[in-house]
């Protein structure tokens, strides 16, 4: 199944209790594609991540990775197919050093396991690997810092960094930018492009200016139903995005 | 007239005695010509109340030993060690008290630390030759100590729990109210071995008696024992054997009280602390029997004199007339040895006679090192001031003494096979 | 047959609503606070022996009136200058902390009131027996306390439910900057419901001491059943743990009426064990013997299959 | 439970030394160690300071077992004694089936067995246990504590009753001419095993296994993101923390000679849980610390006075507020600025801040030990000595000086203080600009 699309989501359903919050999503984001959601708050944006990830076990439907299904799986199963996420809110290991968080993002993908009978210097590529992250990350400098007093926009990258250690294919960024300066925007944003390439990316993003700047396609997420999906400038030219969503939100 | 105990002491004064002796290396160096005893037992905790008194009691025994003269011109010391009611602990503490230079060690809160320090000093003295220590054992009661674990450096001043059963069982021979027993005992050693034995001797002397019920139930845990009494008072019974003690007595007897449960309890351990309170409380008066080696009630002028004199010290009931014939007697050894030796002192208590604290005659088993003497069987309940001074735990109500079992009724006979060296 | 059941089932009624009697100060700083206080039955203890001090002063309804209100003071001083302070560490910093507490109080009510148990009475007043069930006494006492119990889950989850002060401290659990921003103060509401929680411990102390034993082991004993019954119940739901109270009184009382063994059950296959083996260790133990150790196979089992408790929404 | 509060400051690090060649820089401390332990004999003779520095090494191993869970994974355990007891029991079980059958098993093989006693049961109890984390775990553990000791009462024939199993080291196999009768040769037993117990139990933290053990307790959502299952991780962690904690009651069992109830106790899960967290769990050496201290205290302190457990719960009580590092946390927050040199500029308040701490330790042992006098000791009069001093605590002279210093303590504190705020925030600000501190 090797043309099967990274990520497929199939009539995805999310109730929580008498409220349903994600209402039948269909979805396919090809091997390669850099994939935006939009949508205003309270969508289901974040919701449909945590369904993906398999943080949430889905009401109905289906989830498939690279044409296998994965949801209804626990979430560490999922990321050792190759789907890895990043939060919304920093979602890190604060008292551990930068150095530290990132080789735990890497570990499994290293076969290391659960392996309790040697060092996890020795292991062969872990530090290499971990190494290679933090340069790409930007955070060689602060590598012995605790990761919980770094910057808030450091936090973020290695946020990004722990995502992408273990090397997964499937990408998925929950806002990798709210509440950063223009200028953090856009040092993340180089960031997301360079980590990005040669996989598939999905992403959560408010700032339309990244939005737009980045994805290959855009899906945009409304009241739980993806109202449309298209290249950025077809989404731009819709008037029914328009109505629903960017109206409201070009003016903000 | 030297007593110790180091919480007298100051508390800086020991700890850089400590530190020093820590960092020198010298903790056992400072041994003076006194013969010390190390006392073991619960100092801290919920155990200390027992303990306690317990200590009390050994100064006391040690001043009026001291005031004579000593043994063998030396002076007596007593030393406590807190063991928190713990045998691993009383293990360590041991080893603190012979380091500080006692080779006579006394304990006799629980039967499991018992058990320990007989291993202990089994093992110390074969380790140790020319520094053996004494275990003299003034309370624990479970048998196999004096019988299958029965060591020649173990001494037992208070009656086993099948001595007190022999002597409760031959009091209740002639009585022919007693048709329905119940047993309520604690799930430990000591309950178990309580009720397997209070079976067999109440078959063999009383076979119409009949056991309406054998219930054990565990060791301080019970809130509630209202669904014993229900059990209790279902079955018919007009007499309960217990060895239960502390809370399991008074909860258990409050609980029939509650109830109206009319029965008599036979008991090892009404007199403990709280029991008396609890009795009082109940309003079982004369109800609840107990079986001991004394009462302060005795008729015995020359008790009642310690006693009061004890009481006015400590404003405490003497629990333990034992400690008085463990004290006395181990001093009557020394002198006949002439000697602080273990094996000596051992030898000369071996079969020895003495005079109990409570009046007649008793006797230091050779075969199992078991004391044997008269025990007194009570109950508690309203006295007459005139006759009985004493009251208990300022409820007011004391003990009656109301029978006494001639020494030859309490002798049983010992599985011990003793090792000499 | 019908006389043990109906004894029975009285008699684990009385226990269980004295078990919630003791849990439900428990629960309540529970759901309110989020902090599993280890020092509850030391505040449970305490109240014993301050309604005990104050019945010899003054008669027992005083004390059972003044000691929770010293206590439920006493209680607050320590959320003030104690528990507060490690709040921004956790919940398993304020656990610790109040692990900590339990061994320092029953220290000092033992340097107060001595270690051997107190003569504390049932009051005059309620020393009869109330009702006879077949030939089983029932004293005025237990009706009391049956009484009690039920008057303060009533009064408790009224307040919690049903008023404006049990909204605002819901809220200031899960929310509380948003509370402080609505104008309450929230380091208050906390500090009272620590009170109010130490000051039901000790309205139980004061009606359980003189009914049990009043010593300063009394807490220790009673510390674990509480967790069961809090725990079982579904952590910080009232309602919960009066039904595991309940069950629990109930499981351990009809337990106990029960001889039956392993050996009984399979009498008829003529299995019997070898002597001295585990085995027969197991063949013979009676339901009865193992009755008050139920409850901890019953937190085990109910902890692992369902860990939210019979009624609770949370899971830590 | 992410919310273990360790301090920032005490966490270690990673080092980067791992890729240096020649003699492993790691093995220094571990070697200056064994010569210490070596030596300690030679230092302290008497069989009681044997009998205590035995009791600390069995203490560490317990201590370091139990920080495996509480530290590195974040699980709260009242149980851990359960594994303690049972590695004793079958220590003391195996020992006397050796005895009897001359089986040929040394004495120092022993703590194996008890280690591996200790890891069947906790692969059969942390499978119950594990599966749940937090309060509910904490929980389990209790329960599970509980039911364990309860059926040591009814299971007899295994457990010895109340008197427990007793057996006897000399009798085994033996290789030298060390028969593990003295103290002496016991104490050199444990101590080997500490030591290789603790590098165990170090290594155990720079493996991949260990690292994870530390990501599940920081947030053991995310660990479930980067491929881990945070209830495999608690599983082996709880598994492999039960073996140690079955060397370590293996010992006890050795060293007393004696398997009973109590080993399985209440107030064994606690004081593991005391030591541990008094010595940091923040840190591999906090445990080493607290054990030291407690084992200490607990055997010593109840000669000096009968209240010795509430200076314990004091003592716990100011370092759950005051330094939740415990002792280690205390001790690593300067070593930033030991290396940065500026050490000497906090000395000067700390001397200062030593003055009021004297006065209001003086002070608050005076309340007590006069409470007690008078509460407690009533048979023994009022008259008692205290630091070499003898006074009448029924007059209120003593009741004043000890006021006096408590009001001193207090005023002088709320005075230093600022000036040792000062004091740290110059120095950290100092090794900060050396780059020492982040």
């Amino acid at each position: 199944m090797s043309d099967a699309p990274a990520l497929e989501i199939r009539n995805l359903k999310k109730s929580f209790g008498p409220a349903e919050i994600i209402r039948g999503v269909n979805l396919a984001v090809p091997k390669g594609e850099r994939h935006a959601v939009i949508g205003p708050n309270g969508a289901g944006k974040s919701t449909l991540f945590n369904l993906i990830s398999g943080l949430l076990v889905p009401t109905s439907g289906d989830v498939l990775l690279n044409g296998e299904k994965i949801s209804g799986r626990p979430a560490y199963e999922i990321n050792r197919r190759g789907l890895s996420r990043s939060f919304q809110v920093t979602n890190i290991f604060p008292r551990m050093s930068v150095f530290e968080n990132v080789r735990c993002g890497v570990l499994w993908s290293a076969k290391q396991k659960y392996a309790f009978w040697r060092g996890v210097e020795a292991a062969p590529g872990v530090n290499e690997r971990t190494e290679k992250v933090l340069e790409e990350i930007g955070l060689v400098e602060r590598r012995n810092v605790l990761a919980g007093v770094l910057t808030y926009a450091e936090q973020r990258a290695l946020e990004i960094g722990v995502t992408i250690a273990g090397g997964a294919d499937v990408i998925l960024l929950d806002e990798p930018t709210a509440g950063m300066s223009r200028h953090e925007t856009d040092v993340a944003v180089g960031l997301i492009r360079r980590i990005s390439e040669g996989r598939t990316l999905m992403i959560v993003e408010h700032d339309m200016g990244v939005v737009f700047g980045l994805a290959d396609r855009i899906s945009v997420l409304v009241y739980g139903e993806i109202i449309a999906t298209g290249p950025p400038a077809e989404i731009r030219a819709s008037a029914k995005v328009k109505e629903a969503y960017l109206g409201e939100e070009a003016h903000a | 007239m030297k007593i110790s105990r180091p919480s007298r002491r100051s508390a800086v004064a020991r700890i850089a005695a400590a530190g020093i002796a820590l960092a020198t290396g010298i903790g056992a160096a400072m041994a003076q010509d006194t013969i010390k005893i190390g006392y073991i037992d619960p100092l801290s905790g919920p155990g200390a109340t027992v303990g306690e008194v317990g200590l009390k009691t050994f100064q006391f025994l040690v001043e009026e030993l001291n005031a004579k003269g000593g043994a063998a011109g030396k002076k007596f010391e007593v030393i406590g060690y807190d063991n928190k009611t713990n045998p691993q602990e009383s293990l360590i503490q041991a080893q603190k008290a012979v380091d500080a230079g006692a080779r006579i060690i006394t304990q006799g809160n629980g039967s499991g630390v018992a058990a320990a320090l007989v291993d202990w000093v089994n093992k110390y003295n074969e380790r140790n030759p020319g520094k053996e220590v004494l275990y003299l054992n003034y309370a624990a009661v479970d048998p196999i100590l004096t019988n299958d674990k029965c060591s020649f450096w173990h001494f037992r001043w208070d009656a086993n729990s099948d001595i007190k059963m022999e002597a409760l069982t031959n009091y209740m021979k002639p009585k022919t109210n007693i048709k329905k027993v119940y047993l309520i005992n604690q799930d430990y050693s000591f309950g178990q071995s309580l009720r397997a034995i209070a079976r067999t001797m109440l078959k063999a002397k009383r076979p119409d008696i009949e056991i309406v019920g054998d219930e054990l139930h565990p060791l301080l845990k019970v809130t509630d024992f209202s669904p014993y009494i229900a059990k209790i008072k279902a079955s018919g019974a007009d007499t309960v054997i217990t060895g239960n003690w502390s809370q399991d007595f008074a909860l258990l007897l409050k609980a029939a009280a509650d109830a109206g449960l009319n029965v008599e309890w036979y008991t090892y351990y009404a007199g403990g602390t709280g029991g008396p309170t609890a009795i009082k409380q109940t309003g079982l008066n004369h109800k609840v029997y107990a079986i001991v080696e004394g009462f302060p009630n005795g008729e015995l002028a020359a008790a009642r004199e310690t006693e009061k004199a004890f009481r006015a010290k400590y404003n405490s009931t003497n629990f333990y007339p034992r400690a008085f014939n463990e004290m006395r007697m181990l001093a009557a050894a020394i002198n006949k040895a002439n000697s602080t030796d273990g094996a000596k002192v051992a030898a000369a208590l071996e079969d020895m006679k003495f005079e109990v604290f409570d009046g007649g005659e008793g006797q230091m088993r050779k075969d199992d090192h078991q004391f044997f003497q008269p025990m007194y069987l009570g109950s508690f309940g309203d006295i007459d001031k005139a006759k009985e001074p004493f009251d208990e735990e300022g409820t007011g109500w004391g003990w009656r003494q109301l029978a006494k079992i001639e020494l030859k009724d309490t002798m049983l006979p010992t599985t011990c096979k003793m090792v000499r060296p | 047959m019908l006389e043990l059941v109906l004894i029975s089932t009285l008699n684990g009624v009385l226990y269980g609503l004295l078990l919630f009697l003791m849990a439900s100060g428990l629960t309540l700083i529970f759901s309110m606070m989020g902090v599993l206080n280890f020092a509850h039955a030391s505040f449970y203890m305490l109240g014993a022996f301050v309604g005990y001090q104050i019945s010899k002063w003054a008669g027992f309804w005083p004390g059972l009136i003044l000691a929770p209100l010293i206590v439920g003071a006493a209680g607050m001083l320590v959320e003030r200058f104690g528990l507060r302070n490690v709040h921004k560490n956790g919940h398993v910093a304020e656990l610790l902390f109040t692990f900590g507490l339990a061994f320092v109080m029953e220290e000092l009510v033992q340097i107060v009131w001595g270690k051997a148990p107190v003569d504390y009475r049932v009051p005059a007043l309620l020393d009869f027996p109330a009702f006879t069930l077949f030939t089983t006494n029932y004293p005025a006492y237990k009706l009391f306390m049956l009484a009690i119990s039920l008057a303060i889950f009533v009064g408790l989850f009224a307040m919690l439910t049903r008023t404006r002060i049990g909204l605002i401290v819901q809220a200031a659990l899960t929310h509380p900057n948003m509370v402080a921003h609505l104008g309450h103060n929230v380091p208050l509401i906390f500090m009272s419901v620590f009170g109010v929680g130490a000051g039901l411990a000790a309205i139980a102390g004061v009606i359980a001491g003189p009914a049990l034993v009043t010593q300063s082991t009394m807490a220790a004993l009673l510390g674990p059943i509480l967790f069961v019954v809090v725990v079982v119940g579904g952590l910080g739901s009232l309602s919960g743990a009066l039904v595991a109270s309940l069950l629990i009184g109930l499981l351990q009382t009809f337990a106990i009426s029960s001889n039956a063994s392993m050996a009984d059950l399979f009498a008829f296959s003529g299995f019997s064990p070898q002597p001295n083996t585990i085995m027969n260790d197991l063949w013979r133990v009676s339901v009865a013997q193992i009755a008050p150790i139920l409850p901890y196979l019953l937190l085990v089992l109910m902890l692992m299959f369902r860990p939210t408790g019979l009624m609770g929404n949370r899971e830590s | 439970m992410s919310d273990i509060p360790l301090p920032k400051s005490s966490v270690t690090r990673v080092s980067q030394r791992g890729a240096e060649k020649g003699l492993p820089w790691w093995l220094l401390p571990w070697l200056a160690s064994a010569v210490v332990l070596l030596a300690l004999p030679f230092i302290f003779r008497s069989d009681t300071y044997l009998t205590v520095m035995s009791l600390m090494g069995i203490a560490i191993v317990f201590a370091l077992s139990y920080n495996m869970m509480l530290g590195q994974t974040g699980m709260l355990s009242f149980g851990h004694a359960v594994y303690y007891g049972l590695g004793a029991y079958f220590v003391v079980h195996t020992m006397n089936w050796a005895i009897a059958t001359r089986a040929p098993i040394p004495l120092p093989l022993m703590p194996l067995v008890g280690g591996f006693a200790g890891l069947a049961f906790a692969i059969i109890f942390g499978w119950l246990s594990t599966k749940r984390s937090g309060t509910t775990f904490s929980m389990i553990s209790l329960g599970l504590a509980e039911l364990v000791g309860s059926s040591s009462l009814i299971l007899r024939t295994f457990f010895g009753g109340e008197e427990g199993v007793t057996t006897n080291r000399t009798k085994l196999l033996r290789l030298t001419d060390w028969t593990f009768g003295s103290q002496f040769q016991m104490y050199y037993l444990i101590a080997g095993w500490c030591l290789i117990s603790a590098i165990a139990m170090y290594a155990l933290t720079r493996t991949p296994f260990g690292r994870m053990c530390n990501a599940v307790r920081e947030n053991p959502e995310r660990a479930q993101f980067v491929g881990y299952n945070p209830q495999v991780v608690r599983y082996i962690a709880f598994c492999l923390s039960g073996f140690f904690a079955g060397v370590a009651g293996a010992l006890a069992g050795i060293n007393f000679e004696l398997a009973n109830a109590n080993l399985f106790g209440a107030s064994q899960s606690g004081t593991v849980l005391l030591a541990t967290f008094i010595g940091g769990i923040g840190t591999f050496v906090g445990p080493v610390l607290g054990a030291v201290l407690v084992s200490y205290l607990q055997v010593m302190l109840s000669d000096i006075t009968e209240v010795w457990q509430l200076y314990f719960g004091l003592m716990f009580i100011a370092v759950v507020m005051f330094a939740p590092g415990g002792l280690a946390g205390l001790v690593l927050m300067h070593v930033p600025l030991l290396r940065a040199g500026v050490l000497g500029r906090v000395v000067p308040s700390y001397l200062l801040a030593l003055i009021p701490t004297a006065m209001l330790l003086v002070g608050v042992v005076m309340l007590i030990e006069m409470t007690v006098q008078l509460a407690v000791k009533q048979s023994e009069g009022p008259v008692m000595k205290l630091f070499g001093v003898a006074f009448n605590a029924n007059l209120p002279g003593p009741w004043l000086v000890m006021l006096m210093l408590l009001a001193g303590a207090f005023v002088l504190f709320r005075l230093i203080s600022p000036r040792m705020g000062t004091a740290w925030d110059n120095a950290r600000s100092a090794a900060a600009e050396r780059g020492m501190v982040v």
